[in-house]
Formats: C-alpha cells, structure tokens, sequence
C-alpha cells in the first residue's frame, strides 16, 4: 500500500512536467534514469557478462577472449593517448553489423512484399483495391528517385501522386495511434489514480 | 582498420548466402560477442553518465540533490543487486515491478496529451495534401469509435443487394487502412531496405569512411 | 486566439476520467477481423491445444492485456487447453501468468492439467525452429519450474505442429516471424492480436490468409468483448476512446478556425 | 598499408572495382537458373539474385563515369545548415539525438554519419555540439565522430565544450531525460536522426514547444506522421539514408546515390512484373 502511495506520487509529478517543468518532475526524472542505468547494467552482467563471457571461459571456449580483448580497447578511450585503439572494435561491430543486416532485410522486406503482389485477384473490389495498392506503392517509389527525376509535367504528377498517397497513409496512421495513446492513459488512470478512489 | 570492416561485412554477407558451416557458427558466435564488447563499452558509458553528475556538483551548475540522485539511485541498484542477485521477489525485482514499470508507462501515457496537442497544431488545411491527411485521420479517428457505427447504423438504407450504409466510416477506415496504407507501407520497405543495403555497402567497401582512418 | 497547451491537458485529463469513474459503456459493432477471429477460435474443440504466445513488453499491457483476458475466458469457456509461453519477450513472463492464473481460476481451471504456463526460452527465433522439430529441446520446464515430462502435455503435443492453433498477442514484429517459422513451415493455423500502430502493418497478412482474424488495438478488444457478451477493460475503455477521440476532433477544427481566421487578416 | 589511402581515393581502387562489377553482371544474369541446381551450397537462393543484382548496381556506378550526377534538392538537408546558422546567432548548441537502436544497426551508422557532416558545419560555425546517448556504442562513435570533425577543421577548443554522454539505455526514461535536457539547454536546432519508437512524440512535442527547430530522419514508418507533425523538417525513408552523402556532395558518394535510384528502377519492374502477373 504504501509502494503504492509513492508510486501514484511519482506519477503525479511526472505528470506535473505537462504543466510546467519543475523541480519534483526533475527528482523524478534523475532518480528514473539511475534505477534505470542500474538495473539495465546488472541485467547486462547477468546475460551478458556471465552468461556470454564467465561461462564460455569456464566450459574452456577460449575464442571470447577475442571480444574480451576488443571491448578492453574501448577502456582506452579513457586516456588521450591510446584513445584511437576504440577504432578497431568499432571497426568490427561497423563491418559485421553492416553485412548482418543485408541479407534478411532484402528477404523480408523486398521480396516477400514484392510476391505479395503478385498474388491472384478476382471479382471488380479485388482488382480496384489491387489496383490503387500498386499505384501508391509505384508511385511513392518514384517520388524517391533522387537522380532520374526531371522536372517534366508526368512528373510532377506521378510523385504528386505518390505524395498524396504517403500523406493517406500518415493520416491513417496518426488516426489509429490516437487509440493507442488514449488507451496508455486509460490504463494508468484505471490501475493507479482510481483505485484510490 | 578498414580491411576489418571489409572482411568482417563479405563473411557475414557470405554466411547468409551460402550454406557454410563454418561461417554459420562464425555468425552465431559474432553476436554473442557484440555482447561481449558491449559489456566493455558499457562501463564507458556508465563512467560518463556518472561523470556528469560529479561534474555538476563541482560546478554547482544546478542543486546538488539532482546529481546525488541519481549517483545514489544507481549505485544502490547496482550494490544490492551485485550481492543480492537479481531473482524473483528479491529488492530489485521489487523495484523493477513496482517503480520502473509502472514510471515508464507513466511517460508513455504523456504520449495522450502530445498527440492531442499535435492535433491542434498540426492539422491545417494549407493545401492538397495536407486536406487529404486531415481527411485521412478523421475517417480513422471516427471510424474505430462507437460513434462510426452509431452513424453507420443511423444511415443505412435496404437495397436489393442487402442493407448497406451510407456514411460508413469504419468501413472507410478499413478500406484506407487495408489498401493505399499497406501499398504506401511496402514503397517504404523497399526504399529503405535499399537505403539500408547500399549504406552497408558503403561501410563494407570504405566508401563512407567517416572517422574510421 | 491560440489556446494554450495546459488547458488542452486538462480537458483531454478530464474527458478521460469521467466516463472510466462514471463505467459508461457504449455499444461496438464488431468488425470483419474480429468476426474472423472469433469464428476461428470458436472452431477449435474440447480438449484441443491451443498455443498462445505473448510477444510484448508491460508497456503496452494498456492495449494487449484485455484480449489476453478475453481470449482466456474464450478458450477456456470452450475447454480448450492453453500453452501460454513467451518466447520472444522476456518481460512478459511475470504478468502473462497472473493473467492466465486469474481466468483459470474463474473457470475453474487447473495449471499443467488444463493449461501450461512456459515463460521464456533464450534463442528466439532459432527456439521457434526448434519447436518444430521437438518441443522439449525448447522447453523442458514450465514457468514454475515443473518437469514437462511428467506433465499430460508431453503425451498429447509432440511439435508445435500438435497444437490446433497458434495466436500470437504482440506489440511488434514477432507475428511475422512466427508467420514464417511456425505457419508457414509447420502449417499452424494462426491469428493475432495487435496494437494500434501494429495493425495497419498485420492487414498486409490478414488479406493474404496467413491470419485467420485479428485483433486491433483496444477497439479490437472490445468488439471481441462484445461478441463474447462479457464486459471487459476493452469495452469500459472505449467510452473514454470516445470522448477523447471526438476532443482530438475539435481541437483539429479549432486549429484550423484559428488558422484560416488568423489568415483573412 | 598507408600508401592505399590516400585522400579522397576509396579503398579500393577503381581499376580493381571493374572486375568485380563485370562478373557481377554475368553472375546476376545466370543465378536465377543456376541456384537451383546448388542448393546445398547456396542459402536463400531466392534473395540472392536480387542482392547480386543490388551489388552490380553498386559497382557499375562506382566504374561508370557519368559526367554531372544531379540529385533533387531535399528541404530537410539544406535546412541543417541554416539551423546550425541559427544556434551560432542565438549562442545556443545543437542538441543531436540519436535513435534507440544501437550501433550494429546500419541506420545508427547512417545517424553517426549526419552527426558527423552537422558537426563540421558546428565546428566551422564555432557552435558547440551536445548529444545525449541510449547506447554505449553509439556514444562512442559519436565521440570519434566528434573529434574528428572538429580536428579537421582545428577547432579545439569547442571538442570539450561539446558533450557527448551516455544516460540510460531503457526508453521511456531517456525520453524523459532529452526533455529535461532540452528544458536545461534550449537548444534552438535539435536533430533527431535514427530509429525512433514510441518515444518520439514525446520529444518532438517537447521540443517544439520550446521553439526549436527541429530536423529529423529517420526509417521507422509507423513515427514518420508524428516528425511530420512535431518538426521542421524531415528525411523521408530512404532520403535519411543518403542526406550524409548529399551534404558531402562528392563525387563518389553522389555516384553511390545514382546507383541506388538504378536498384529502386529494377525494382519498380519487378513491381509492374508482379502486379501483372496477379491477373493471370
């Protein structure tokens, strides 16, 4: 009960930054971020440090002194001197973060989609929407095109096109996350501010 | 440095694409050890968040108790965690149900009173496009509420094919959300999965150098 | 006139608390993804398995949990059984088992009989391939740490594949990584449960099959409320949905009086 | 080693880029057939001939001389400098936020990289530079970014007046941080660049209300209406991708650029392939 007293609390001076920004909504906001950054580091000790690093040493997986290595290079960035060591994990994660995302991007989001186009329709509501779906998706792709484009009056019409199909799908999603957001209110108003009512 | 980073993108490009045992552990063991590293780098950035801290109580830049704050918060996480361990029922746990939690969602809820602050301020009918946003979210905005049915229910009128609503706005909303939203969605998959593709080649190739020399 | 941002705080503060202290309810017509949906759970029979997997983080509890509620009572009003795992988010563990844990108790349902309560497995999405293969080299333990050998489940669900149906209540992607690990390789029917935001991207599979029905945001919890005939957190939540939504009307319309008015000068 | 990397000379030089670009041609055009005949050493063979086809594109245009590559103009990437103009005038820093994706993910080098070009127009404007971090590896490269940036342009002094620092990694709790930090600093030009969630109303809103001017990029579809809403500018998609290139404006980087609208082309008929394809 009392947790709880405090937590209704904290929540109301969070919400006081609405009105103004003061100094209770500054407490909370510094005490946020060091329960947070502390708990996020123990949880990174827990499944990173021992579970990726402790145990492989321990069952004698001697390849993690490769990282273990690389992170050390990160500690040098603490002296001017040996600050330009931090360039070679960072060198690593650039490289082999770039090539990881390559492939099942492209699987996921270009060809998957692009056969989903190609699936068959039938009856006149199937083809319009069909239809419509592959006009605003050609039409935004054209809008991009950075080079190619020339301002010619086709043009001018087709990305007007795209444009306008973008600014539908915009509409249509702020329109939907309002819902989302009034519920994240609800919620809170529901579990914490009326049960003390 | 930069043979690194081109042998590091080629193997995991090539793991993907062909069926190379080895390469395919390689992979597997790569992401553990990103994890590995970025226990190192961690410490870094915990180093300078406290920094900050100590810093503003030298310069008494604003009240001491802020800064104290958090150095005193993190640091009683991370002590009683170290000792006590993180596990169900435990101090941190505790902490974790019944302050993080219910805090993030808190600032999350802020989320309610921006969006309708947006909605006054950025919704003006300036010109084409911006009427077919406006146009958009309305129908949406009224479609998913009771008040779209009502509406629907109120205006429906029999036809020889069944009964069929005039002003149907869950149904426009369906249609919106269904047809140009998905088509606009997948333009924006390709272009950025293309964006994504080229800008890891021009890491992997050291095109795009930036600070790596 | 410009009208200040407080006063819109207070208003919108105002226009939600009403109608959650006064517990009006409006009526919801339910739409097709919903009607799919529960149409696709009504078809499942006693005795069979359904797997529900949560995928989202407590931050979004506001949206998800009242269908985990309303799919419970569903599932267990037609005495199907229920494997609830989580998978793919490892933050949901604590809360997904009080949920599940209350509406058995409505319905009089016993854990590791009538339902089981996983939790999470690290690995992913290479846990979901596996399950495929042999569930028990993914999960040998339930959540409170029962031995799954010892349990009936280990008798009636060998693979994933046992299971009548798969759903998946998810704030992110998960549904497609699912779709292409589970449904597709696999052939488990499934369906999703989404928030808002998430929903304008799970049409794409709602039109092409791959889902069975789908539910959206709040208003989807609610339609599946009122055609299950309870009165759930979705359905009591759409009220102030209601109200908030037709203030975020009229602050449009008041920008733009403002705006064009501010213009003829 | 050195000898290879001469100023504005790519890594590899261009004599040896033509090979790979020719065979990639023939390669491309043979691997849809022969993929299926080497299953057992090729993996997603379905992705593989349009990735080939992604990399010829690449290549071709990094070997093709074209002689004036001309690129669309984009608001958003002339409007930075301009923001950075109006911190110098009002004796304000730039506050650079970057997304919560961490730094493997290719749209947080994308976001390093914008940091970097801004932080040069910030060293030559003599404006200092503050970026408050999710993630300890972007924060680190952020900082070698920074150092370098305004090493270039011999401006010492602003490198320890610009902050670059971690706060906390979890969402909702950084949100509130950036606004307390914006609520601190008043920053008159505040970037957001990188893969947003939620959180991302939570700060544009803010910021706007403070009067700065707000640039974000960004390739999280589902917050692109509200930057449309909250902020001055924005990078659509894939313009986010490219605005590092096109404020360089260098030759091999536009080239790059080119390639990319090559790619998009071939894809708009696969596109038009496939959607005929459905009647059938």
């Amino acid at each position: 009960m009392i947790l709880d007293l405090i937590t209704l609390a904290l929540i109301i001076c969070i919400f006081s930054f609405l009105f103004k920004d003061n100094p209770f909504f500054k407490f909370t906001e510094r005490l946020l971020v060091g329960v947070s950054a502390g708990y996020g580091f123990l949880i990174i000790i827990r499944d990173g440090f021992l579970a990726k690093f402790v145990d492989p040493l321990r069952t004698g997986d001697l390849s993690v002194i490769i990282p273990g290595l690389l992170g050390l290079m990160f500690v040098f960035t603490l002296f001017r001197r040996t600050a330009f060591l931090a360039k070679y994990p960072l060198a690593f994660l650039l490289g082999t973060g770039a090539g990881m995302e390559i492939g099942p991007r492209i699987e996921t989001s270009i060809i998957k989609q692009i056969s989903a186009m190609g699936s068959h329709v039938s009856g006149p509501v199937e083809i319009i929407n069909r239809t419509v779906l592959f006009i605003s998706a050609l039409s935004s792709l054209y809008y991009f095109l950075f080079a190619v484009r020339k301002n010619t009056k086709f043009d001018r019409f087709f990305a007007g096109t795209g444009i306008v199909f973008m600014m539908i799908a915009f509409g249509a999603t702020f329109g939907y996350t309002v819902m989302s957001r009034i519920s994240l209110l609800i919620d809170i108003i529901d579990s914490v501010v009326l049960r003390f009512f | 440095m930069l043979i690194i980073v081109l042998i590091g993108g080629i193997l995991m490009i090539a793991q993907y694409f062909l069926n190379i045992p080895f390469l395919n552990s390689l992979y597997k063991k790569i992401l553990d050890w990103s994890i590995v590293i970025s226990i190192f780098a961690l410490v870094i950035a915990i180093r300078s968040l406290l920094a900050r801290q100590f810093k503003a109580i030298r310069e008494r830049t604003e009240h001491i108790v802020l800064p104290l704050t958090t150095i005193v918060s993190f640091s009683a996480v991370v002590i009683i965690g170290l000792i006590w361990g993180v596990g169900e029922g435990g101090f941190v746990d505790t902490v974790y149900k019944k302050f993080l939690v219910p805090m993030q969602a808190a600032i999350f809820s802020l989320l309610a009173f921006y969006i309708a602050s947006a909605s006054y301020r950025a919704f003006r009918a300036k010109n084409f496009s911006s009427i077919v946003l406006l146009a958009a979210a309305s129908i949406v905005i009224i479609g998913r509420i009771p008040l779209g049915d009502a509406l629907a229910d109120m205006t429906t009128v029999t036809l020889k094919s069944g009964p069929f609503a005039l002003i149907d706005f869950p149904r426009w909303a369906e249609w919106i959300l269904n047809v140009p939203n998905v088509g606009i969605k997948r333009a924006f998959a390709f272009g950025i999965t293309i964006g994504i593709v080229f800008t890891s080649l021009k890491v992997i190739f050291g095109i795009e150098r930036g600070y790596l020399k | 006139m410009k009208i200040k941002r407080q006063y819109i705080y207070a208003v919108l503060f105002i226009s939600v608390v009403i109608p959650l202290a006064t517990g009006l309810t409006f009526k919801v017509r339910p739409g097709p993804p919903v009607k799919k949906f529960y149409s696709a759970v009504n078809g499942l029979n006693e005795g069979d398995y359904a797997a529900v997997t949560l995928s989202y983080d407590p931050s979004t509890k506001a949206e998800l949990n009242p269908m985990v509620i309303a799919l419970c009572g569903h599932l267990f009003s037609r005495d199907v059984k229920i494997i609830m795992m989580n998978p793919l988010n490892n933050s949901i563990g604590n809360l997904g088992y009080e949920l599940i844990t209350r509406a058995a108790s409505l319905y009089g349902k016993k854990e590791n009989d009538d339902y089981y309560f996983l939790g999470y497995v690290p690995g992913e999405k290479s846990a979901l391939q596996n399950m495929g293969e042999d569930f028990y080299s993914v999960y040998s333990k339930t959540f409170m740490k029962a031995e799954l050998k010892d349990l009936p489940l280990y008798r009636d669900i060998k693979t994933i594949a046992d299971a009548k149906m798969l759903i998946d209540i998810s704030d992110g992607n998960s549904t497609v990584d699912l779709l292409t690990y589970v449904n597709t390789k696999y052939g488990v029917p499934m369906a999703a449960g989404t928030t808002a935001i998430m929903a304008g991207e799970y049409y794409t599979y709602l039109n092409s099959g791959q889902l069975l029905g789908m539910l959206g945001g709040l208003r989807g919890a609610a339609e599946y409320e009122t055609m299950l005939g309870v009165n759930g957190k979705g359905r009591r939540g759409m009220a102030a949905q209601t109200f908030a939504h037709i203030l975020v009307l009229l602050l449009v319309l008041a920008g733009n009086i403002e705006y064009f008015s501010g213009r003829r000068k | 080693m050195k000898r290879a990397f001469r100023k504005n000379d790519t890594f590899i030089p261009e004599k040896i880029l033509k090979a790979p670009a020719a065979l990639l041609l023939i390669l491309t055009a043979s691997s849809s057939s022969a993929a299926e005949g080497a299953e057992h050493v090729l993996a997603h063979t379905e992705t593989l001939p349009y990735f080939l086809m992604l990399l010829a594109s690449f290549f071709i245009l990094q070997t093709i001389r074209i002689k004036k590559i001309k690129i669309r103009e984009i608001p958003a990437v002339r409007a930075m400098e301009e923001a950075v103009g109006r911190s110098t005038e009002m004796g304000k820093p730039v506050l650079f936020i970057t997304g919560l994706k961490p730094i493997p993910a290719v749209s947080a080098i994308a976001a390093v990289n914008i940091l970097g070009e801004v932080a040069s127009v910030c060293a030559s404007y003599n404006t200092p530079i503050v970026s408050p971090h999710s993630n300890s590896f972007t924060m680190l490269a952020a900082q070698e970014e920074i150092r370098e940036a305004f090493q270039k342009k011999n401006n010492f002094e602003l490198i320890n007046s610009s902050r670059i620092f971690f706060v906390t990694d979890s969402q909702f709790p950084f949100a509130a941080s950036v606004n307390s930090i914006t609520n601190e600093l008043k920053p008159s030009a505040i970037f957001y660049m990188g893969t947003f969630y939620a959180e991302s109303l939570i700060l544009t809103e803010y910021g706007q209300s403070q009067g700065a001017v707000q640039i974000a990029g960004t390739d999280s579809v589902a917050q692109m209406p509200f930057f449309i809403t909250s902020c001055d500018y924005l990078l659509l998609g894939e313009e986010f991708f490219t605005a590092s290139a096109i404020i360089k404006n260098d030759e091999k980087e536009l080239r790059t650029i080119a390639a990319l609208d090559a790619a998009k082309i071939v894809t708009m008929v696969l596109l038009v392939y496939s959607f005929a394809r459905s009647f059938l």
